[in-house]
């Protein structure tokens, strides 16, 4: 093989050479000039970005191992622009003085995670998979950890690793079961040996296990609201958007080549957990008064959404997916957006803290009403769409009652949403937060969402697109 | 030039107008300014389409539009219009624009009140341009969720859960309707074929009756609840309790209307073979909600709480008349939708401006107003006259023409629904009359009504504005009921297709 | 090449070892106990791993592979790990599973 | 043939009136509108006798008989391709006969009023609602099919309510429109289902295709039985029900009383003359029908109406409100008309109760309009409507004395005064079809005379009441009409009804039947008014003593037999209480409280349930566990081979 077969893993090469110039620059640069590292990492950050935007050959690499194709390249872009807003949105918080000596640390964590998922993606073996998996998640509990000196995020990074870990030798062990019965660890090789045999549906289940825990699906989500809560929220918004949105989209990706001999095992399970975790999700969002809490249970019942995609296992399954995690980013990222700003401001994160906000802050509410809408699915905002075409996937296979289950449920969660909303906008309140303005970092990431909410909606071109370089069953 | 797409846009670029206005001053301007352009669009739109007619265009839709929006889900933003579609463009038109004015003195973030108003009725106008499912789907939704934030915001009472109430029992039967709508896509090709939105395609196919039975209770109830369906009307009182004049205006008078529009719309006219077997349910709910509607109203004491339930009773005879599925019926149900639409708007309007002076709705407090606001008591007069359907105002004509075509089936049952439907004449009579004499006539009770100012002018003209309509409608309603009829006439054929 | 040792032997005791660790897992108060436990899971899994490649493909090394990577991966997990216990302690006083429960509901 | 269209004028004006005096009335002086009106309906009168010239002596008829000429038709809403509602003018000899009954009386009203509505606030208005008034009664009886007379129908029904409640801030007069209108809306309600049905079998609404007697319409009489009667009947029963309602016959008569609370020539014009004939009106519009295809109808008719008449009677005997005494007066009257439709057969001599209801009609109204205004001038003067506070107005109010007694002996037959020969056509007719119903007729004819006399005496001789100041007659404008009135009264009996108008518009001759129809009720009148003459004439303490005797019925009959208690009791015990509150409290709990539980479930659950989510690492750790390992069993157990 020749050098130039390297360009394929371009996303995650550009990546790496980035992680290094800012630990090299980390090293070089002194103390009281750490600030500078934002910019420099943003700037970086941004690039790579754009180089990822060039237009790229595909093919395989590692024998199999690694895998590049439009779509996956067209997830790492998504990822990419995600990540993009999470980074300016991280302004605010890093320039505090508690983390003026750790600020490096933050963007080569962030890297190093999403270097993982970008090889998780383009994986084209479990073992690739697995190293993906581990590398996005193992430092993501220290980003969870990252304020040290708070209870919370301490016990936030414990849970993570702890049941991360947990959940990885499950995986595994499902893997090594998959192994064991077929032979191999290469995907295109699995998928012509499986079948429905006991200990292969044992092993895909216990596989399937490992990634609900990172998709968060009921019942292997407990671990979300709690590390949600505690973590930073800059790194909650990174945790609930990319890192959840990696995991679905390889969990398609597999369901739909290495699995697509056990259809019928995996899509009336998809039925079951869909319906759990919308549910479940719902009800404990219902109660909750920390919003950072409240977007963790609201994010768990977005995933189960996704799920209705993938049981369609059409075409349209699959464009309506990824499609979906495009939008749900900017939705997430402006309620998170919005959140963080609040909170580094005033270091309130409560519900009710937020009455009469729009009296005060106007834009900003206006914002989170729209991310808010966007995630209830109104429209003229983007999240419409984005579920009306998971429902459109899962009706055209069929599953009728599955989407009326889901529309109630969408109904549900509007309820809490508009309990935002009704805060935001119509409770009184004696002493509303007071006016401030927005850092431009902060100002333009949402600015960006508010863009991408109104746009991926009406301009239809991005779904046709992502049809066209998508597949079903 | 596509006229129709220019409902859509006026109302947002009246919004964006908004936003960039200083003071209230422009905003109440720049609303009226854009409000009564859509309404002389749409006065324009009548003439342009009876000009049609007449010219001898007999396309089921006219004025098309179609533009492909969703390729690989054959997605169109597809618009037309027909006589009925017109007829509910004009209604929407006029109620809005009265419903501007009616808000002339909105004080409390008045920028946001018009902006979420208009906004509200760009969804109305969408809904009832648009030709294609998921676009109609997608005005519908667009004008439900304002409501929320004009309720809760502007409105009064216990607003906040009036508001909720309203906006998930809505959204609850959206959930219906989208199911519905899914199952008429995923079965709009049965015989291979794209799967399409687009409701004329739709109609030319023959959906498999398996389908239809499980489809069509959804999508019926599914707009049956914004039409007040009992039992799933109870977001009616309490939300037109709290809202605030123009919001009851408009969601009463036209958002209600979606309702019985897309019921025979999308509901009868997509799925006919159903809708036959299954109509006596709705029918047995419909004239339920007809009688049951006119005795609750009888013993409320809120003014709003009254003509709430009174809507539950009308817009029950609305889609009565629908499911009557005959020609004559189904124009009374529009005509009716229209009349209907009105007068309650104007009947809203003027509860508005009473409490506005008297500040209490609460018909036992009050007496003798005719005497101190003599032109909103003759107004009110009149709007009661409408509602218990007074010949020469548009009520009669619509509720007549209703039980005539209702009463045009042979057999038993739907005979005597049609009694039990007719007989709600009288009880509208008795609540309208017992509002009318404890609220206009009689001595003065309380002192402090003695020197309260009659009409401004911006309420003068909502008023006038909505009288003018109900009388036209009641004097000549000859060429109204024509043009809503022969565009009723694909749907009918559709119908007289499949009668076994 | 067999030396004799069934394979179902290797696959109980590797059951055995990881649901020992499940346990653990489930029931040991201690952080680093904890930790432990997830090792031995991981540890199972990596005698699976072996035992498939040597008895079932022989002609491969997909297994002995996995396993490495498993083996090294662990290793770092224990590292962020032990760096959070040691940030616990800082924060609790304690590195009782039972004492960070701060957040619940 | 000489065109009738400019008969819509008649129709036509009193609207335009209505509109400009409603509008514009608070802008002029009040005695403009005033004039306005007024001129407004003399226009409208002319033109009526203009066309009763034309259409009764410048015809030609065919075949002797008189045409119905449709002046002016044009389509006001088409129901079906067969059903269409119909605006237009119908010309034939009732039409035109209420033409003149309806314009003079509403004239001399109008006169009338501009005296004795004098400084009254709202003086346009009046004038405003009178003209509505007229419009909606003229176009009702030029209707062309039964739903535009329906429509009218409705229309006079709203006017007269806003006429009872003219006196708005008066609670009585309020609560009495009310009424008024809610008992009428109610026969209306029968009305209309007798429409649906009728046009449904006959397939049209127009009368001429309707009442053609060899016609398609009259052949569909015996359509499905129930209760034993044709549907034809049915239908016709229900649409007497309407005429019932509005003409204020048994049970659906009490609103007429309380209507006594409009002003006194509102009463005399709509609930004496003109409005509470509108049932006898219908009936005779659809004559034909009932006498062919439905007769049971008619019999129907002709009970209610014989019953009603008897009812009234009794109970005008009691009252001591003048214009009570003059409302249940009418309603006999009215009651009479009735009977004569109800014994009538159609065609040649039977048609005779036919004419002579129209001739009573005719008469009736001049005299009943004459007796108000009458009434009217002497509360103008005494400002009290209690004969109990009257007497000895004779010298007082000289003009209104003698117009009034005119009047009295009218209504009570006396021979050569027009009632006479209208009331005699009636008896005759009942005699030769229905005993019964003759004898009742007779004694009610003296009851009648007696009550009036009653009346008469009360007000004109007995005791010498002095007045705080005393009465003075009325002004000319006021005096006019009584006078115009007086003589009409005496001479319209002359006019040879039965060369106009018949059953089958084919003139023919009557004579009076000296025996046993004329003399018998003569003498039964003299009885009645000198019963009167002995009791009343002078003050005197016996009709206590006979009341006292007759106790029980005195008092029941004093209270009109306890019938608007009965109302009160259905409306406001059952409907109000025992269902409409029941439908709000089932709303607001049951239905309501349904859809709210659905929100309440919710939160409960998600209270319930938060448990699941304790903090604990490891109890999350055994429900990931537990969660995989019962999938994984369960998908083996149900899908793996």
């Amino acid at each position: 093989m020749n050098l130039e077969n390297f360009f394929l893993m371009r996303h995650e090469l550009v990546l790496t050479i980035i992680t290094l110039m800012v630990l090299i620059a980390d090293l070089s640069i002194h103390e009281d000039k750490k600030y500078k590292i934002i910019a420099l990492a943003t700037t970086l950050f941004a690039i790579n970005l754009i180089i990822g935007f060039f237009p790229s050959l595909t093919g395989n690499l590692f024998g199999n191992m690694y895998k590049t194709s439009d779509l996956q390249l067209t997830m790492k872009n998504i990822l990419n622009l995600g990540v993009i807003v999470i980074l300016l949105q991280s302004v605010t918080w890093l320039k505090t003085d508690e983390n003026k000596l750790k600020i490096s640390e933050f963007y080569l964590l962030v890297f190093s995670t999403l270097i993982g998922m970008q090889f998780m993606i383009s994986a084209g073996s479990f073992l690739m998979l697995y190293l993906g998996l581990e590398l996005a998640t193992i430092p993501m509990a220290a980003l969870a950890a990252y304020d040290r000196f708070r209870h919370n995020s301490a016990e936030a990074g414990i849970k993570l690793i702890l049941s991360a870990a947990m959940s990885s030798a499950v995986l595994i062990l499902g893997i090594s079961f998959i192994y064991g019965t077929t032979g191999s660890t290469y995907f295109d090789t699995v998928a012509m040996h499986y079948s429905n045999t006991p200990l292969q549906t044992l092993a895909f289940i216990l596989f399937f296990s490992g990634m609900a825990f990172k998709i968060s699906l009921v019942p292997f989500h407990l671990w979300t609201a709690d590390v949600y809560e505690g973590s930073p929220v800059n790194v909650t918004s990174y945790l609930s958007v990319i890192s959840k949105g990696a995991s679905a989209f390889i969990l398609v990706i597999v369901l739909f080549t290495v699995f697509n001999s056990i259809a019928m095992i995996w899509k009336p399970l998809m039925y079951i957990i869909s319906v759990l975790t919308m549910t479940v999700g719902n009800l404990f969002a219902i109660r909750q008064q920390n919003l950072k809490r409240f977007l963790a249970f609201s994010s768990i019942a977005q995933a189960g959404f996704i799920l209705l995609g993938i049981i369609g296992a059409s075409e349209i399954g699959m464009t309506s997916v990824v499609y979906f995690i495009f939008v749900y980013i900017f939705s997430n990222l402006g309620a998170f957006g919005v959140v963080s700003v609040i909170y580094y401001k005033t270091q309130k994160e409560c519900i009710d803290d937020y009455d009469g906000l729009y009296h005060t802050n106007p834009k900003l509410s206006l914002v989170m009403m729209l991310a808010l809408f966007s995630l209830a699915g109104i429209p003229p905002v983007a999240g419409y769409f984005g579920k009306f075409f998971l429902f459109t996937a899962a009706a055209s296979a069929g599953y009728y009652w599955l989407v009326f289950i889901a529309v109630l449920n969408a109904t549900i969660s509007l309820y809490y949403y508009l309990l935002v909303v009704k805060a935001m906008f119509i409770n009184k309140n004696d002493q509303p937060i007071a006016y401030f303005k927005t850092d431009v970092p902060a100002k333009i990431a949402l600015i960006i969402c508010v863009i991408g909410l109104f746009v991926i909606g009406f301009y239809s071109t991005i779904y046709q697109y992502i049809q066209s370089i998508s597949f079903g069953l | 030039m596509d006229i129709l797409s220019f409902l859509v846009i006026i109302p947002v670029l009246t919004v964006l107008g908004i936003i960039i206005a200083k003071d209230p001053k422009h905003t109440r301007i720049i609303s009226a300014i854009g409000m009564g352009l859509q309404l002389i669009l749409a006065a324009y739109l009548v003439f342009a389409y009876l000009g049609e007619r007449n010219a001898g265009n007999i396309a089921e839709m006219l004025f098309r539009q179609d533009y492909m929006w969703y390729a690989n889900l054959n997605i169109h933003y597809s618009v037309g219009v027909d006589g009925i579609s017109v007829a509910m463009i004009a209604l929407t038109a006029v109620v809005v624009f009265a419903g501007i004015f009616a808000s002339w003195k909105v004080d409390f973030l008045p920028k946001e009140f018009f902006i979420s108003l208009i906004l509200l009725s760009t969804g109305v106008f969408g809904f009832f341009i648009s030709l294609d499912l998921f676009t109609m789907f997608l005005f519908y939704e667009i004008a439900v969720i304002p409501m929320y934030l004009l309720i809760g915001i502007w409105g009064s009472g216990p607003k906040e859960y009036a508001a909720m109430k309203l906006t998930l029992m809505l959204m609850g039967g959206s959930a219906l309707l989208l199911v519905g709508i899914l199952g008429i896509y995923t079965n709009s090709a049965p015989d291979g074929g794209a799967l399409t939105f687009n409701i004329l395609e739709i109609a030319k196919v023959h959906i498999p009756i398996e389908a239809q039975r499980l489809f069509f209770p959804m999508t019926f109830i599914g707009f049956g609840i914004l039409g007040a369906l009992f039992p799933f009307h109870t977001w009616s009182p309490d939300g037109h309790a709290s809202a605030p004049t123009a919001v009851s205006m408009l969601h009463a008078g036209v958002l209600m209307k979606l309702g019985g529009y897309g019921a025979f719309r999308v509901a009868i006219f997509l799925l006919p073979d159903a809708a036959q077997e299954l109509s006596w349910i709705f029918i047995i709910l419909t004239s339920i909600s007809v009688v049951y509607g006119a005795f609750g109203a009888i013993v409320q004491k809120d003014l709003k709480y009254i003509n709430a339930y009174s809507s539950v009773s009308h817009c029950g005879l609305v889609l009565f008349a629908v499911l009557m599925m005959n020609k004559t019926a189904m124009d009374g149900a529009i005509l009716q939708m229209i009349s209907h639409g009105l007068m309650t708007a104007l009947f809203f309007a003027l509860i508005g401006m009473i409490y506005g002076r008297t500040h209490t709705r609460m018909i036992n407090e009050m007496g003798g107003l005719m005497k101190v606001m003599p032109f909103l008591g003759v107004a009110y007069v009149i709007a009661g006259l409408a509602s218990l359907g007074l010949p020469g105002l548009s009520g009669f004509v619509a509720e007549m023409t209703i039980f005539f075509g209702a009463f045009q089936h042979t057999d038993v049952f739907h005979r005597v629904v049609t009694i039990v439907a007719v007989s709600s004449i009288v009880i509208t009579a008795v609540y309208i009359l017992r509002v009318v004499g404890a609220l206009l006539f009689g001595p003065i009770k309380n002192p402090h009504f003695e020197h309260l100012e009659d009409a401004k002018w911006f309420e003068k003209l909502s008023t006038v504005t909505l009288i003018l309509a109900i009388a036209a409608i009641g004097i000549a309603p000859l060429w109204l009921s024509n043009m809503i009829g022969t565009s009723l006439q694909p749907i009918i054929d559709k119908l007289s297709m499949i009668i076994p | 090449m067999n030396n004799g040792i069934p394979i179902e032997y290797f696959l109980v005791t590797a059951t055995l070892m990881f649901f020992a660790g499940v346990y653990g897992f489930i029931t040991r108060k201690n952080l680093i106990t904890m930790l432990m436990s997830v090792e031995l899971m991981l540890n199972s899994v990596n005698i699976n791993f072996v035992v498939f490649n040597r008895y079932l493909f022989p002609g491969q090394l997909e297994g002995h592979f996995f396993s490495l990577f498993v083996i090294a991966v662990a290793a770092s997990e224990a590292a962020v790990a032990i760096a959070i216990i040691i940030n616990i302690y800082r924060n609790f006083q304690s590195i009782d599973v039972e004492k960070t429960d701060e957040m619940k509901f | 043939m000489t065109s009738f269209s400019f008969t819509v004028l008649i129709v036509l004006i009193p609207l335009f009136v209505f509109l400009f005096v409603g509008l514009l009335g608070h802008k002029m002086k009040p005695i403009v509108s005033g004039i306005i009106g007024t001129s407004g309906l003399a226009i409208a009168a002319i033109l009526s006798y203009f066309t009763a010239y034309q259409y009764f002596f410048n015809t030609e008829k065919i075949g002797g008989a008189y045409q119905k000429i449709l002046a002016f038709n044009t389509v006001w809403l088409q129901f079906t391709d067969k059903l269409h509602i119909d605006m237009g003018v119908l010309i034939d000899p009732i039409s035109v006969m209420m033409l003149i009954v309806i314009t003079t009386v509403s004239l001399m009203v109008h006169i009338y009023s501009i005296g004795y509505m004098k400084g009254e606030k709202g003086f346009a208005r009046f004038f405003a609602f009178l003209s509505l008034f007229s419009f909606s009664m003229l176009g009702l009886v030029l209707a062309t099919n039964i739903f535009q007379m329906y429509i009218f129908w409705e229309l006079v029904g709203v006017s007269s309510f806003l006429l009872i409640g003219f006196y708005y801030t008066k609670p009585s007069a309020v609560s009495a429109s009310k009424k008024a209108f809610i008992v009428t809306r109610f026969a209306d309600l029968g009305f209309l289902i007798g429409i649906l049905i009728l046009s449904f079998n006959t397939g049209t609404f127009d009368f001429i295709s309707l009442t053609n007697v060899n016609g398609a319409a009259i052949a569909t009489g015996s359509g499905i039985a129930f209760l034993g009667l044709s549907t034809m009947t049915w239908s016709l029963i229900l649409v007497f029900m309407g005429g019932a309602g509005k003409s204020a016959m048994f049970p659906l008569h009490i609103w007429l009383p309380d209507a006594m609370e409009g002003p006194t020539p509102v009463s005399a014009l709509i609930h004496a003359a003109t409005m509470v004939v509108a049932g006898v009106y219908l009936v005779a519009r659809l004559f034909p029908v009932y006498a062919i295809s439905a007769p049971d109808g008619l019999m129907v008719v002709a009970y209610v109406g014989s019953f009603s008449s008897l009812f009234a009677a009794v109970i005008a005997c009691t009252q001591y409100d003048i214009k009570r005494v003059l409302a249940y007066s009418t309603m006999s009257q009215i009651g009479y008309m009735m009977v004569a439709l109800g014994v009538s057969g159609y065609g040649g001599h039977e048609g005779l109760g036919y004419m002579a209801s129209m001739f009573h009609l005719f008469t009736h109204a001049m005299f009943k309009a004459l007796l108000f205004l009458g009434a009217g001038a002497i509360i103008h003067s005494v400002h009290t409507n209690l004969m109990t506070e009257m007497g000895g107005l004779r010298k007082h109010l000289p003009i209104t004395h003698i117009t009034f007694l005119i009047a009295c002996l009218t209504i009570a037959g006396v021979p050569f005064l027009s009632a006479f020969f209208s009331k005699d056509e009636i008896l005759t007719a009942a005699y030769h079809s229905n005993k019964l119903i003759f004898v009742v007729q007779l004694f009610v004819a003296g009851l009648t005379a007696f009550y009036m006399f009653r009346l008469y005496f009360r007000i004109f001789w007995n005791k010498d009441t002095h007045y705080h100041h005393t009465p003075h007659e009325a002004p000319l404008t006021m005096t006019f009409p009584l006078i115009f009135l007086a003589i009409a009264s005496i001479f319209s009996g002359y006019i040879p009804f039965s060369e106009f108008v018949s059953s089958d518009s084919l003139p023919f001759e009557t004579e009076i039947e000296w025996w046993p129809i004329a003399i018998p009720s003569i003498i039964v009148g003299l009885l009645g008014i000198s019963l009167a003459y002995i009791l009343y004439k002078k003050e005197s303490t016996l009709p206590h003593r006979i009341a006292s005797s007759v106790k029980f019925f005195y008092t029941s009959a004093f209270n009109k037999f306890y019938f608007d208690e009965i109302y009160m009791f259905v409306t406001k015990k059952i409907i109000f209480n025992y269902i409409s509150r029941p439908v709000a409290w089932f709303d607001r709990h049951i239905v309501d409280g349904f859809m709210n539980s659905l929100a309440w479930i919710t939160n409960v659950t998600s209270v319930k349930i938060k448990g699941f989510q304790s903090g604990q690492l490891q109890q999350y750790a055994f429900v990931f566990i537990s969660g995989a390992i019962l999938l994984g069993i369960l998908f083996i157990y149900l899908f793996s081979i």
